[in-house]
């Protein structure tokens, strides 16, 4: 389970969350949903340690994290994929995936699961990963994520920019990621539907505070469009 | 954070003004009644050469503290001024003890009897001054252009720089009409009087303490205008000055001109007062020498620059004499120090207290955070 | 004709010199941005290392060949040191970074000093080096051809490395997305460290390297200091190609221009077009960088 | 640089010492008041008139390079004061307030040349790096071999401190001179010898005759790399004669027994006796005074004895070629007839008429 508590969090002087809390669950999802601008990136940075929590902590299955660097909470379970199809450009797809198993044993087998789960990849090992479609590159940096076996799945805005083809793919995979079990997700999401549908709890942030927030499912998107007055 | 460092020289200009005023009241009497008074002729000539360097130092405190331009190769415009200053002096002795069309006495021992055409303009009192202010600048203004309208981040202008300065000494050790490794000195009168009477010697003191507080004067009213805002504004969020409609290019080729001409007034003053220039003084390691005594004062304060060159100069002098090898670890420690551990310098101690005393709002002040100090 | 190619080998022979003292500062300063001053003084710690190895194991092949070793990780550790305890907290001030480790320079030359004296020490150079091959009418002595070939080495190595080694891979993703490493689990304060212990390395096996041909004294480094710099900005950052393309072009245009002119105005002319050429290409000869360097 | 200031600092101790030991200076102890001059000549000239004016000392001994002394030579004129300095250099100038107690062009370079044309030399290349010294060497080695029908087959320098000599040697071997003139300085004799003897060259096959290489500096460059090469200069460590057997002896037992004695240690040790000598000879430590008694003071110096010549202030002195042997010493070869007068301005040498215009000041 990852926790915040009245997290603050920003850049330098900047605070830009004021006191989020949010909860995930060990086995389901949670989405924050929100405007651009609204904070919601900023909140997943500083829950993954990439941004600097000025007060509140950040709990993992009952450990404060709070002041942990990014590579020891991904040791601990935590992964995060960015927003924006990230990838190390001039490695190879296959080189950015093995950079994340290095030094694991089972790093081999682990590669041959991803490649299982997003078999688009398959063909596009040699290639330099800047040059795949941004959807391929998503789906290497969701790979590239699951590689280190997490428990706890952070997902900033995965199908943002994505031709349609491809996102229906993503979404259903990320769907099949949270039905498969002893895996938590957070989700930022601008496409509430398919946010909705997938967790089992939602947070909207407004201007780094969260106005609202309650369970998931289709029958919420009345109250969450009311929320971010849409 | 660049709002806040714009809001900050802001905040400081009005309040400051009559302390900047009070200040300058200090600094005169100090220069020109106590030091004359209670320092030996020999300490004053001392001092004079220090606020060359501190002449130097306010130049850089601009460009570098305010700019953020790491300017490592102030040698060049120190070394361009001093040099012309040299040749009119060298041209005015020969002129004086060897009659008309006499060359330089240097000349004369390595059999030269023909005045390099070069060096004739140099005759003219009124060439030189003219080229020592504007030479340097115009050289800062076409390296500053040419450097910064192509974006040339921070790091690499420092590199290109001190390349610069490493090539004009290596350059002037080749010319022999320049005294080579020897450089220019020997010089007997300064614009018609002896150099080596005393009075005279004072006199030079006072012009090195008067072109002090009038380049401190200059750069105060920059400082504190709407260039000077813009100025840090370029340092600290340069694309965002570019969106506003400025030409940040511009902006900072301004300052580092200024910089320039005071590094080679500071040079030009040089020459009469410590009655040498030579390759020694303008190459890397005396270009990188002039920073850090504006790194100790506090690289973004007005007077910060002025008083840590003169500190460390002094404090070289002092030290170095005893403890030469202890002297070089105290140098490279305070590199690795203040620079390391204390970006505002030694000014920041005493500035955070005072903040924090008058405002208790915990004391935080201008930063002049060099972080992706894109140049 | 003749002295065209003598020339060149010549050039060769003083790029690869300049390739070898550059090359730790292509990682340091290319990959990672950190503008180390003092790399000059790793490179004098080489210098001083193979002395040191030589009072030791007095047969001078094998104390070459130990010094080598020994010098890359004497000049790896001093690297992890610096890292560790300055450059680490210097990161987000690159341009503060370079006074900070002048001073560092200052401060190990200055106990080099002490140490060792200041005058220059003589490191014996092993006898199957002695001697020199003729190639077109030129004498190139052994020392410069074992010096290319090593610099040859270092550089196919240090490829290969970086190409195909984990370690390799996990430098080159840190350069190319900080964050995005650190938060797939790679420690980017290792990789880091790493990066400075190889570029460190790579600058105490040139201090080995160049006892061969020059003095080992104090003020070794700061000879080869700008010239290193240089090169790596000339080539662009990030990328070995472009500083090993810059080093030959440098050396072979500094030793055309020494031919006709004198040694003197090859190293003025040398500065003033490198100079002039990153005002037409700021970005050097080759340019990746996803992290940029201020 | 700073390295051979040192040894001459040691060398001038031990001189004091000495004296100090032996009773003083006209009854008085002598202080020593130390300064560094940071091998950079806008300090040696500030240094030299804060021990002038603040400590007012009665002569300073010192001074390096041809830039410190030019340097500090107006201070001393500025301040009537006294300055001796101990190092060989280009000649060419002539100072009342310095004593110049290392050779003058006529005690070093010119022996060192009728020692080449001697031993058959007919061409010569010159090496040197870019700086005054080895400037005015050359042209003054030019200008003897104009007169002494010596073929000059190059004539280049390198910056200070360079250690590239690839491209210079290469012309040099394709040259084929007899001999090479070195006036190469500090440690680009390291890189130059090393390269030189890669690319094949030998002292057999074509000598090199360096003036800026002392005992000090052999180690460094490696004797394998320099064996048999020649020297000029006016004292070697292993002259034999009384006076030096005793001078390097208190030498090593003063600083080590690895430590060697050189030339400029040997001219500055010297010099602090000129000036004892002058000083008993006016009875007075007074400038003008000792200017005055200085002309004929004669010392018997390690090296041999040397005198005061009134006119110019340098010192009489015998000029010996050296090879350097390989126990790193390096071992008198030739000697001139007797010691030779100095004469900074080569006006007694008609060869030399074009060089240059006397100093104003004579």
């Amino acid at each position: 389970m990852l926790e915040l508590d009245a997290v603050h969090t920003g850049y330098g002087r900047a605070t830009v969350v004021h006191g989020a809390s949010l909860r995930v669950p060990a086995d389901g999802v949670a989405a924050v949903m929100g405007h651009n601008g609204a904070g919601k990136t900023t909140l997943l940075r500083a829950a993954v340690g990439l941004l600097k929590v000025s007060r509140g902590t950040v709990t993992f299955d009952g450990e404060e994290i709070t002041g942990l660097r990014p590579n020891a909470r991904v040791k601990r379970g935590l992964a995060y994929v960015p927003q924006g199809q990230q990838c190390f450009p001039q490695l190879t797809t296959l080189e950015n995936l093995q950079v994340v198993v290095d030094g694991k044993r089972r790093g081999r087998e682990l590669v041959a699961q991803s490649l299982d789960l997003f078999p688009a990849l398959t063909g596009l090992l040699g290639r330099r990963a800047g040059l795949l479609s941004g959807g391929q590159r998503q789906q290497l940096a969701i790979a590239r994520a699951l590689l280190t076996e997490p428990r706890m799945l952070i997902l900033d805005e995965p199908t943002e920019g994505i031709q349609p083809s491809v996102v229906a793919e993503i979404e259903q995979t990320i769907l099949d990621l949270t039905r498969r079990g002893g895996l938590g997700v957070l989700l930022v999401e601008q496409h509430i539907g398919f946010a909705l549908r997938a967790c089992g709890r939602y947070y909207v942030l407004e201007s780094g505070r969260i106005t609202s927030e309650g369970d998931g499912g289709a029958a919420a998107e009345h109250a969450v469009r009311e929320a971010m007055a849409i | 954070m660049s709002g806040d460092t714009t809001s900050d020289v802001r905040r400081a200009a009005p309040g400051g003004r009559w302390r900047t005023m009070g200040g300058f009241a200090v600094a005169a009497v100090l220069l020109f009644a106590v030091a004359p008074t209670v320092l030996s002729d020999f300490r004053l000539g001392l001092l004079a050469k220090f606020l060359c360097f501190a002449i130097v130092a306010v130049g850089i405190g601009l460009a570098w503290g305010r700019g953020g331009m790491l300017t490592l190769g102030q040698g060049v415009f120190f070394g361009l001024g001093a040099y012309m200053m040299a040749m009119h002096l060298k041209l005015a002795d020969a002129e004086l003890y060897g009659g008309p069309g006499s060359v330089p006495d240097f000349m004369e021992i390595a059999g030269v009897r023909e005045l390099p055409g070069w060096w004739a303009p140099f005759a003219s009192p009124v060439f030189t001054i003219a080229a020592i202010l504007l030479l340097p600048a115009a050289v800062a203004v076409v390296l500053g252009l040419a450097v910064f309208r192509r974006r040339v981040k921070g790091a690499y202008f420092a590199i290109l720089s001190q390349a610069l300065a490493a090539a004009l000494a290596i350059y002037l050790v080749s010319r022999q009409e320049l005294g080579g490794s020897n450089g220019l000195n020997r010089f007997r009168t300064f614009f018609g009087f002896t150099l080596n009477d005393p009075v005279n010697r004072t006199m030079l003191f006072f012009i090195a303490s008067g072109t002090l507080l009038a380049v401190v004067a200059i750069v105060r009213q920059l400082m504190y205008s709407r260039y000077g805002e813009l100025l840090v504004a370029v340092r600290d969020q340069e694309e965002r000055v570019r969106f506003l409609g400025y030409d940040p290019a511009t902006v900072k080729v301004v300052a580092y001109a200024v910089a320039a001409a005071f590094a080679g007034i500071a040079g030009a003053l040089f020459v009469p007062i410590v009655g040498i220039i030579s390759p020694a003084d303008i190459g890397i390691l005396p270009s990188i020498s002039f920073l850090i005594g504006v790194a100790i004062g506090g690289r973004a304060t007005l007077l910060g620059p002025v008083l840590g060159a003169i500190g460390v100069a002094w404090a070289e002098s002092s030290f170095s004499e005893q403890f030469p090898s202890a002297w070089t670890y105290a140098l490279g420690a305070m590199f690795v120090l203040i620079i390391g551990f204390l970006p505002r310098g030694l000014a920041s101690v005493t500035a955070v207290r005072a903040l924090r005393r008058r405002s208790g709002d915990g004391g935080r002040q201008s930063v002049p955070e060099q972080r992706e100090v894109a140049v | 004709m003749d002295v065209v190619i003598g020339q060149l080998f010549t050039g060769m022979s003083t790029g690869s010199i300049l390739l070898l003292a550059a090359l730790g500062l292509a990682l340091t300063f290319g990959q990672m941005g950190v503008i180390n001053m003092a790399h000059g003084e790793f490179i004098m710690a080489g210098c001083y290392t193979a002395y040191v190895v030589q009072q030791v194991v007095s047969a001078t092949g094998a104390s070459l060949l130990i010094s080598l070793a020994v010098g890359f990780v004497v000049g790896g550790a001093m690297g992890v040191i610096l890292e560790a305890t300055l450059l680490r907290r210097l990161y987000h001030r690159p341009l503060d970074t370079l006074l900070v480790t002048f001073g560092v320079g200052l401060i190990l030359q200055q106990l080099a000093r002490d140490i060792f004296g200041a005058p220059a020490v003589n490191v014996v150079a092993p006898g199957w080096l002695s001697g020199g091959v003729e190639i077109f009418g030129a004498v190139v002595p052994k020392t410069r051809i074992f010096i290319l070939l090593l610099a040859a080495a270092c550089v196919a190595g240090l490829a290969a490395a970086l190409k195909y080694l984990p370690a390799g891979r996990r430098i080159r993703a840190v350069v190319q997305n900080r964050d995005l490493a650190e938060s797939s689990g790679i420690s980017s304060r290792q990789t880091d460290r790493m990066t400075f212990f190889v570029g460190s390395g790579l600058a105490g096996v040139a201090g080995v390297a160049l006892t061969l041909i020059g003095s080992t004294s104090p003020t070794i480094g700061q000879s080869y200091l700008v010239d290193a710099f240089l090169v790596v900005v000339a080539g662009g950052l990030g990328q070995l190609r472009g500083a090993v393309i810059a080093a030959f072009a440098l050396g072979v245009l500094q030793s055309a221009v020494e031919y006709s002119t004198t040694a003197s105005m090859a190293k003025v002319v040398a500065f003033v077009v490198i100079v002039g050429f990153l005002q037409l290409r700021p970005q050097g000869l080759f340019s990746v960088r996803a992290r940029s360097l201020a | 640089m700073a390295i051979s200031e040192t040894t001459v600092r040691d060398a001038i101790k031990l001189a004091v010492d000495e004296i100090n030991a032996d009773g003083g200076v006209l009854g008085k102890e002598i202080e020593i008041v130390a300064e560094d001059g940071a091998s950079e000549p806008a300090v040696f000239a500030e240094k030299a008139e804060k021990l002038i004016r603040d400590d007012c000392v009665a002569a300073v001994f010192g001074g390096w390079t041809s830039a410190s002394r030019k340097a500090m030579l107006p201070v001393f004129e500025n301040h009537d004061a006294l300055l001796y300095y101990p190092v060989q250099y280009e000649g060419l100038e002539a100072s009342p307030n310095i004593f110049y107690s290392g050779a003058t062009t006529n005690q070093q370079i010119i022996p060192a040349l009728d020692y080449l044309a001697e031993e058959g030399v007919e061409s010569l290349y010159l090496v040197g790096s870019d700086y005054v010294f080895p400037r005015t060497a050359n042209a003054i080695i030019t200008a003897y071999a104009d007169a002494h029908g010596i073929e000059i087959k190059g004539e280049d320098y390198v910056p200070l401190g360079s250690t590239d000599f690839s491209t210079i040697v290469n012309k040099v071997r394709t040259e084929d001179a007899d001999a090479v003139f070195n006036t190469l300085n500090g440690d680009s004799n390291v890189a130059f010898f090393r390269e030189y003897t890669n690319v094949g060259l030998t002292a057999d096959d074509m000598p090199v005759m360096s003036v800026s290489i002392a005992e000090e500096e052999v180690g460094g460059i490696g004797v394998e790399n320099i064996e048999g090469q020649l020297t000029a200069w006016n004292y070697y460590q292993t002259l034999d004669s009384d006076q030096n057997t005793t001078f390097v002896g208190a030498f090593k037992d003063e600083y080590g027994d690895e430590r060697v004695t050189s030339d400029a240690m040997e001219a500055a040790y010297t010099s602090v006796y000129v000036w004892k000598e002058s000083v008993e000879a006016a009875e007075s430590f007074d400038v003008a005074d000792v200017q005055e008694a200085a002309g004929g003071v004669a010392v018997d110096a390690p090296e041999g004895t040397v005198t005061v010549d009134g006119e110019n202030n340098h010192l009489v002195k015998t000029a010996r070629i050296g090879e350097i042997r390989d126990d790193g010493l390096i071992h008198t070869v030739w000697e001139s007839d007797g010691a030779i007068e100095p004469d900074p301005f080569l006006q007694t040498y008609s060869w030399a008429d074009g060089l240059s215009v006397d100093d104003a000041e004579g």
